[in-house]
């Protein structure tokens, strides 16, 4: 049974209907990236799941149903969502964004360390601990939403375009810190990036979402030789 | 309208007036911060229920519609408005607050409908008659209970340094203009004066500079709840002037209150006061008939008003007095009629002080000028003089 | 030089009352962003509820004290989940509305239930004063000081130490990244509801017995306890204390020491209310806030 | 046409501890499309925000035209040709796409309030003018049909174009681009670089950009300037920065990675 | 829908006009005075609307100006002979004017703290007004004298209210021109954010303190019409209270609306009254006893009920309503307009 299973996902923003029926899954331990269009509905899926906007169908997540969870409980499940816009804390300081990023984790012994990777992960923040979060530079900002997340520990991790507005360098470090913990925690990931070359270098699974619906999945490998994939969104 | 008090003419009667109903109207603060008032609507309502119970006016049921202006005077204009023009009562009883009852006093002169009554001891509505010849006040005046403390203080204290705490508003202020103009010449005894706004939670400034301008003798003009802070707050900064304590915040229920907060008796012990109503809460006047009526009434009508509320007994008082001047009005009361009696009038209340008189003249609107001068020994009031009356000496503006 | 010092020792009495309910409001908006108008209201029924189980019930001041901050915290709970709770996701200005709403209600029927007449309040504190160098201190009203303070300490380890306290503020102030965060927005609101209205409980009985307990009785306080939370910062516990203690002090000296301002003090006072502010807009310690693009 | 020279005059800014910008040094040739990249945290919005009179800085100068735009307030910079897009877009959510648009021309027109309440000629045919020209702007973005949508709940990359065809509808000289692409998948991005590439052109315009997408930058600039903690590590031809050691220490990371 | 669309509007517009100018025939002089409130709300609703609705400041002292409009109209007519005709117009300037300068301060003070400053200010009001005593009065405050017809035909309070009527009209056509040209937007654009608004040229000081001076206008405007309503100014007749109470009225009404102020304006001036009326046929001793509950209950529910305010709920009905009237070839037409993917 996939840890993450979506079937006929519609949602809305209030009378607009934006996702018709959308159908994905995620395996335990898997990473899958979620391409598509500007405005294709990525965004819109991965707060469906985590109970951000109104929505009907089958949702389930490691057994459970998710249809009805508010997103306070689905973040209790494990699933942790970088959200689009970050979703900064601005007026708290970095640190306190972190220690709420663990809120809902009950071994609160282990939270130092995951504090001290965080922070091996991105030494800026280190230094910028008692800053308000809110003055942070763009992609300070970007770092500090997907520290937060970790410092959950979930067991799913949605991530909404992390590489917004990082650095080439940082972009390639964030890649490798997903990559580590699907390796080595077994975190299972929903990747939506524009960087769809970079996506599909770390995903094992992969759609393609067009208009509210999934017009294309596969292997990640697969879908990176499929011709349209390649011209909309390889770029050559 | 038109007809005189004669019963010749059964059918003659004027608006607001029906075979069975005599329909009065009024407007009262029953909710915003002056509903405390609103206790004396429905006290006065009890006694008109009690009224009717007794036969009612000659015959006729009062039917007392009072309304809720908040204290507002742009509530109280069309709310007036509405009663009189819609409504038809006979004619505005019993409204409460200078300013409000000001707001509409030039429209009832107008439309000729009598304003009788008016809860507020604003000089205003007892010296303007001729100005305004339906209107009509009925408690002693803020002024000329002032009037009494002066004389009392230049007959028995001419050497009192006197500090005054008051409200600044019209009614703590026409306090003060009464204690300065009957002090006259001897003004100059008022070494300090502080005031304070409506609602000011302390008043510890106020009392510390009068306690250093060296008084002897403070005035405090004040609604009851700072009145009762005056009193503890005096005490609390170890001052213990002679106080002279205004009418409205006398009563001992609050009092008591005051002496509860300050943990001893000795914090209200020696304040002067004026009384002019029964008072209920006095053990000497409990088999007083004007007490047991009272009681009767209360009980009956207005179960669940507090009986040791003074704006209660005022509530009733002054319908007493409505009554008697509708009965007085005839088989057929009609406006006319009532003015006549109104101007004419020369009633004892059972509700009032023996001996107090209610009291007009074609040509002197001062209702009741009489009150005696009391002081509390920590359980109740000594009454000090006889009936003072100031009659003919309140000057205006 | 005693009067000086009484004058001032009076004022932080005052500036103690203020401050007791400020801290209230200041608690309330840390765990709502709003500013609840209705907060002396319930201050004032939650104190008519220790008055009842003293005069009624006959209880002793200790249980009728815990009883009415538990009904404080309890009725703050059911008003936001019953009330509160359709309006959590509209502007604060509706906000606003129904904590004007709620004024009225809880206004009039504390009115409707007890009356008008003030009522005396025990205090477990001698009201007698002592003097100090000549200067006179009541305990009584030292004690409302430092119970405020005592408060004061508690809500600021609260609400900066503790897991809870942090998850109120990030609730307030960012609902959707906080309930992201696996934190159960709606509750924490209601906690937040209920500690301020025990807060608030405590300040009413704390004053009740120098203002004395009637409906309106904090309508006049509840303005300086505004005036004081902006003044120390709205977002700022010790704000709300510093703040209180410090209008309280500048209303009595204006009052004895400028004789021409002493009848419009509350004006003088106000105005140094907006100077201070323009000078430093989030208040004395209030944390100014951050936006940059 | 476009003669006014940007020169950055040494410019030092600091938050509390944070060195933002620190003494840096460069100017811009007029019609030159200037490329500013760096790590994040770098210092490039806050370039742009001195420039634009949002923050003042510690200390230095910057200069438009041999004018320092330090002695304005920053409603008048843009007044003087300089308009800007925002890194986190800053929209007027509440109002509509068209609204966000003439917003962009408040400096442009004249009418005010008493003009405008009274409906005076002047007013009436402003705004007729002004409504035009945000609908052209529109049409340049390749927006025109959103035209009365509210901006709050339009996908990113619509607001990116939204913010763009404000920035140009002012008639600006100057226009500074923060991470236009931002968000922008790589149909877009390619196709934005052509819109670029034609304002630039056609607008006859100086451009500074600051964009992490290396791709862009490299295709539209022909100046780079480079900043690392605040200060300017590099500065030269997109050619020349890219085998520059320092940055690619600093920020580029491996040339062959995927942009 | 470019056929109903129009069509739609102007009946309602008529419909709107024949009401307005009829109601003062079918009620009575005191229902026409309560009316005449109403619009004097109404007009001090629509100031402060614009200045928490269109520039984003929040006031809870706006009953502070209507004090300075009721004082300018009563000084100037017992201290300078004014009619009061032509104090109207002056209590606009005066009161703007110190609006402008209220504003200025107001500039430094964002959210809450602007609220609790201007808080401040209405509180602070009547007790400075009583300082002037030879001017204001002092605490008795200054009795005007009563409002009399110029049109024959028409009663005292009839005229009143046609006065009003008219003043309201041209108010609302000038704020309904302000708001939607330019400086319009520069109100919302620094409303909606202060930093890209200067970035495009608004001068977000003047921009606000210039809401403020208007805002203080409709105030002073409104006041002067409230005291001659009243027919006396007190520094009672302006507690905090009042703007407390206008401020209920614009949420209502609906923030950001103007059409909004008109029924602000209303349930401002009905609500005490209704809320008492509704209570008594149930129980007269509830009424008496508790009206603030009653007040507080229908406010609760009316907030329920129209979240947006009334206005808000309106145009959802008329949305409703002009959907209905389309024909079906309009309705047909997906209702997605935007294309699906992003620069094509
Ligand atoms: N808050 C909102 N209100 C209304 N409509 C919205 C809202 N957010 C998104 N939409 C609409 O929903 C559709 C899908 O948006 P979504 O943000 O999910 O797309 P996306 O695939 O994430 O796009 P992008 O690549 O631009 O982030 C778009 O047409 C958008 O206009
Ligand atoms: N208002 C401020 N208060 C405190 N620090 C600030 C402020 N503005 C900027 N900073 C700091 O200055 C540094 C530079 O920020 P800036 O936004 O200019 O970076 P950037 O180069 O644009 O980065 P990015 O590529 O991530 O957008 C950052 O470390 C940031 O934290
Ligand atoms: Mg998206
Ligand atoms: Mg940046």
């Amino acid at each position: 049974m996939p840890l993450l299973e979506l079937n006929g996902l519609q949602a809305w923003y209030g009378q607009r209907h934006v996702l018709h029926g959308v159908d994905i899954s995620v395996e335990e331990g898997q990473i899958v990236a979620l391409l598509g269009a500007n405005g294709a509905g990525k965004t819109t899926t991965l707060r469906s799941i985590s109970g951000m906007v109104s929505r009907s169908g089958q949702m389930c997540f490691n057994g459970r149903p998710l249809s009805r969870a508010p997103a306070d409980e689905t973040a209790r499940l494990g699933i942790a969502h970088v959200p689009e816009g970050r979703g900064t804390m601005g007026q708290m300081s970095v640190l306190e964004n972190l220690r709420l990023g663990a809120y809902v984790r009950r071994d609160r012994k282990n939270v130092a360390g995951d504090f001290r990777r965080v922070f091996e992960y991105f030494p800026w923040l280190a230094q910028r601990q008692k800053q308000a979060a809110g003055t942070l530079s763009g992609g300070e900002q970007q770092m500090l939403a997907v520290g937060r997340a970790l410092m959950s520990r979930p067991k799913l991790l949605l991530l909404d375009e992390p590489s917004l507005g990082l650095a080439p360098l940082v972009v390639r470090s964030i890649v490798e810190i997903v990559a580590t913990i699907n390796r080595t925690d077994g975190v299972a990931v929903l990747l939506v990036e524009q960087n769809a070359a970079l996506a599909l270098n770390v995903a094992h699974q992969a759609y393609v979402l067009e208009s509210g619906r999934v017009v294309l999945s596969g292997k990640a490998d697969e879908l990176s030789k499929n011709e349209s994939v390649r011209r909309s969104y390889l770029g050559y | 309208g038109g007809g005189g008090s004669s019963s010749s003419t059964p059918a003659a009667s004027d608006v607001g007036v029906t075979k069975d109903t005599i329909t009065l109207g009024g407007t009262i603060a029953l909710s915003g911060p002056a509903s405390a008032y609103g206790t004396i609507a429905r006290a006065s309502d009890a006694y008109f229920k009690y009224t009717n119970d007794h036969g009612g006016v000659n015959g006729r049921k009062i039917v007392y519609k009072y309304v809720d202006d908040a204290y507002n005077p742009a509530q109280t204009v069309p709310l007036t408005k509405q009663q009189v023009e819609q409504d038809q009562v006979f004619l505005m009883y019993g409204g409460l607050g200078t300013q409000a009852q000001t707001s509409v006093r030039e429209y009832l002169n107008t439309k000729k409908v009598p304003q009788v009554f008016v809860a507020t001891g604003a000089t205003t509505f007892s010296a303007e008659h001729k100005k305004y010849p339906y209107t009509f006040g009925w408690q002693p005046t803020y002024q000329g209970e002032s009037l009494i403390y002066a004389q009392y203080i230049q007959k028995n204290l001419p050497n009192a340094k006197i500090g005054v705490i008051y409200q600044n508003d019209d009614y703590g202020q026409d306090y003060l203009n009464g204690l300065v103009k009957g002090l006259g010449s001897k003004a100059n005894l008022i070494v300090d004066k502080q005031s304070n706004e409506v609602g000011a939670p302390d008043l510890g400034s106020q009392i510390l500079h009068l306690k250093s301008s060296g008084a002897d003798t403070l005035f405090i003009f004040e609604t009851p709840s700072p009145a009762i802070k005056s009193l503890v707050t005096a005490f609390k900064v170890n001052w213990k002037p002679t106080i002279f304590l205004n009418g409205v915040a006398a009563p001992m229920p609050y009092l008591f209150a005051a002496a509860k907060a300050a943990g001893t008796p000795a914090a209200v012990e020696s304040v002067w006061s004026v009384e002019y109503t029964i008072d209920p809460t006095d053990p000497q006047q409990a088999s007083d008939a004007g007490v047991t009526q009272y009681r009767d009434v209360m009980q009956k009508y207005f179960p669940s008003g507090d009986l040791n509320d003074a704006f209660n007994v005022y509530g009733v008082a002054v319908a007493y007095t409505m009554v008697d001047v509708l009965k007085r009005a005839g088989a057929n009361p009609t406006r006319k009629a009532v003015l006549d009696i109104l101007n004419n009038l020369n009633e004892t209340n059972p509700f009032l002080h023996k001996s107090v008189q209610v009291k007009n003249t074609s040509s002197d609107h001062y209702t009741i000028t009489q009150e005696i001068l009391a002081k509390f020994d920590g359980t109740r009031y000594i009454p000090q003089s006889q009936v003072i009356d100031v009659r003919g000496q309140i000057k205006f503006p | 030089m005693t009067a000086l010092a009484q004058q001032i020792v009076s004022g932080l009495a005052a500036g103690g009352i203020y401050a007791s309910l400020a801290l209230a409001l200041v608690l309330i908006y840390s765990a709502m962003g709003l500013v609840n108008f209705a907060q002396g209201e319930f201050a004032m029924f939650s104190t008519f509820i220790a008055w009842a189980l003293i005069v009624a019930l006959h209880l002793p001041y200790a249980l009728a004290f815990v009883g009415a901050v538990l009904f404080g915290f309890g009725a703050g709970i059911v008003l936001e989940r019953a009330v509160v709770r359709p309006f959590e996701k509209s502007s604060p200005l509706i906000l606003v509305i129904v904590t004007l709403a709620l004024f009225s209600i809880a206004n009039g029927l504390a009115g409707a239930i007890w009356g008008y007449v003030p009522k005396p309040f025990p205090s477990p504190f001698p009201v007698t004063p002592i003097s100090l160098g000549g200067v006179l201190v009541s305990l009584q009203d030292m004690a409302v000081i430092g119970i405020t303070l005592v408060v004061l300490g508690l809500i600021s380890l609260f609400l900066t130490r503790t897991r809870l306290g942090l998850a109120l503020r990030a609730a307030a102030l960012y609902p959707e990244s906080a309930s992201l965060m696996g934190v159960r927005v709606g509750w924490m609101l209601a906690l937040g509801w209920g500690l301020a209205s025990a807060v608030g409980a405590v300040s009413g009985i704390l004053v009740a017995p120098i203002i004395f307990l009637e409906p309106n009785m904090m309508q006049g306080t509840i303005i300086y306890a505004f005036a004081a939370a902006v003044l120390g910062g709205i977002d700022s516990p010790l704000g709300a204390v510093v703040g209180g203690l410090s209008l309280g002090v500048a209303l009595n000296l204006i009052g004895a020491y400028i004789p021409q301002l002493a009848d419009v003090r509350l004006g003088v006072a106000l105005l140094l209310l907006v100077l201070v502010l323009v000078l430093r807009p989030a208040g004395l310690l209030g944390r100014p806030e951050v936006s940059r693009v | 046409m476009a003669e006014a020279r940007l020169a950055v005059d040494d410019v030092t800014i600091r938050f509390g501890g944070v060195v933002a910008l620190d003494s840096v040094n460069f100017s811009v040739t007029p019609g030159h499309f200037l490329g500013v990249i760096g790590p994040n945290g770098a210092g490039k919005t806050t370039l742009f925000n001195v420039i634009t009179r949002l923050y003042t800085p510690t200390s230095g100068d910057v200069t438009w035209g041999g004018q320092s735009l330090l002695k304005l307030p920053p409603h008048r910079v843009v007044g003087l040709g300089i308009a800007r897009t925002f890194q986190n877009v800053a929209l007027f959510p509440n109002m509509t796409v068209l609204d966000n648009v003439l917003v962009g021309q408040h400096a442009r027109m004249g009418a005010g309030v008493i003009e405008a309440a009274l409906s005076l000629p002047r007013s009436g045919r402003e705004e007729r003018q002004a409504r035009q020209r945000a609908m052209e702007a529109l049409e340049r973005v390749e927006l025109p049909h959103l035209a009365q949508r509210l901006a709050a709940g339009l996908p990113y990359s619509t607001l990116k174009r939204v913010e763009l065809a404000r920035a140009i509808v002012s008639n600006p000289r100057l226009l500074l681009l923060d991470e236009p692409a931002g968000g922008l998948n790589r149909e877009a991005v390619s196709e934005l670089t052509g819109l670029l590439r034609r304002l630039h052109a056609e607008l006859d315009l100086t451009i500074l950009l600051v964009e992490h997408f290396m791709a862009l930058v490299m295709a539209v600039s022909n100046q780079v300037v480079v900043l690392d903690f605040g200060r300017k590590i590099a500065e030269g031809t997109p050619a020349e920065i890219q085998n520059d050691p320092a940055v690619i220490h600093a920020y580029l990371g491996v040339p062959d990675a995927p942009a | 829908m470019a056929r109903t669309g129009p069509g739609l509007r102007i009946a309602i517009g008529v419909l709107v006009a024949v009401v307005a100018v009829g109601l003062p025939f079918q009620a009575s002089g005191f229902q026409s005075l309560e009316l005449a409130y109403a619009l004097t709300f109404a007009i001090a609703i629509l100031g402060l609307n614009l200045l928490i609705g269109y520039s984003g400041q929040i006031s809870l002292g706006h009953g502070a100006f209507l004090a300075v409009g009721g004082y300018v109209t009563a000084i100037g007519q017992q201290r300078y002979g004014l009619n009061y005709l032509v104090t109207i117009p002056l209590a606009g300037i005066i009161s703007g004017l110190i609006g402008f300068l209220v504003g200025l301060p107001a500039l430094r003070l964002h959210g809450i703290y602007l609220a609790l400053a201007t808080f401040a200010l209405a509180v602070a009001a009547p007790s400075v007004m009583k300082k002037p005593a030879d001017l204001t009065g002092g605490v008795k405050g200054i009795i005007l004298p009563p409002y009399t017809s110029l049109v024959p035909g028409l009663s005292d309070d009839q005229y009143f209210y046609f006065l009003c009527l008219l003043i309201t009209v041209i108010l609302f056509l000038v704020s309904y021109n302000i708001l939607r040209k330019r400086p319009g937007r520069a109100f919302k654009a620094v409303r909606d954010g202060e930093l890209a608004a200067a970035a495009f040229g608004i001068n977000v000081s003047t921009y606000k303190t210039l809401a403020f001076a208007i805002s203080a206008i409709y105030g002073g405007v409104a006041g002067s019409l409230y005291a001659t309503a009243t027919g006396f100014v007190s520094p009672d007749s302006y507690p905090f209270q009042l703007s407390i109470l206008l401020l209920v009225g614009a949420v209502l009404g609906g923030i950001a609306t103007i059409e909004g102020a008109i029924f602000g304006g209303l349930f401002t001036e009905f609500l005490p009254i209704f809320s008492q009326q509704a209570l008594t046929p149930i129980s007269r001793q509830l009424a008496n006893a508790a009206p603030a509950v009653t007040q507080g209950i229908v406010l609760l529910i009316v907030m329920f009920v129209a979240r947006q305010g009334i206005a808000g709920l309106l145009r959802q009905g008329y949305a409703a309503l002009r959907g209905r009237l389309r024909t079906d070839a309009q309705t047909l037409k997906p209702a997605g307009e935007s294309p699906p993917t992003g620069i094509r």
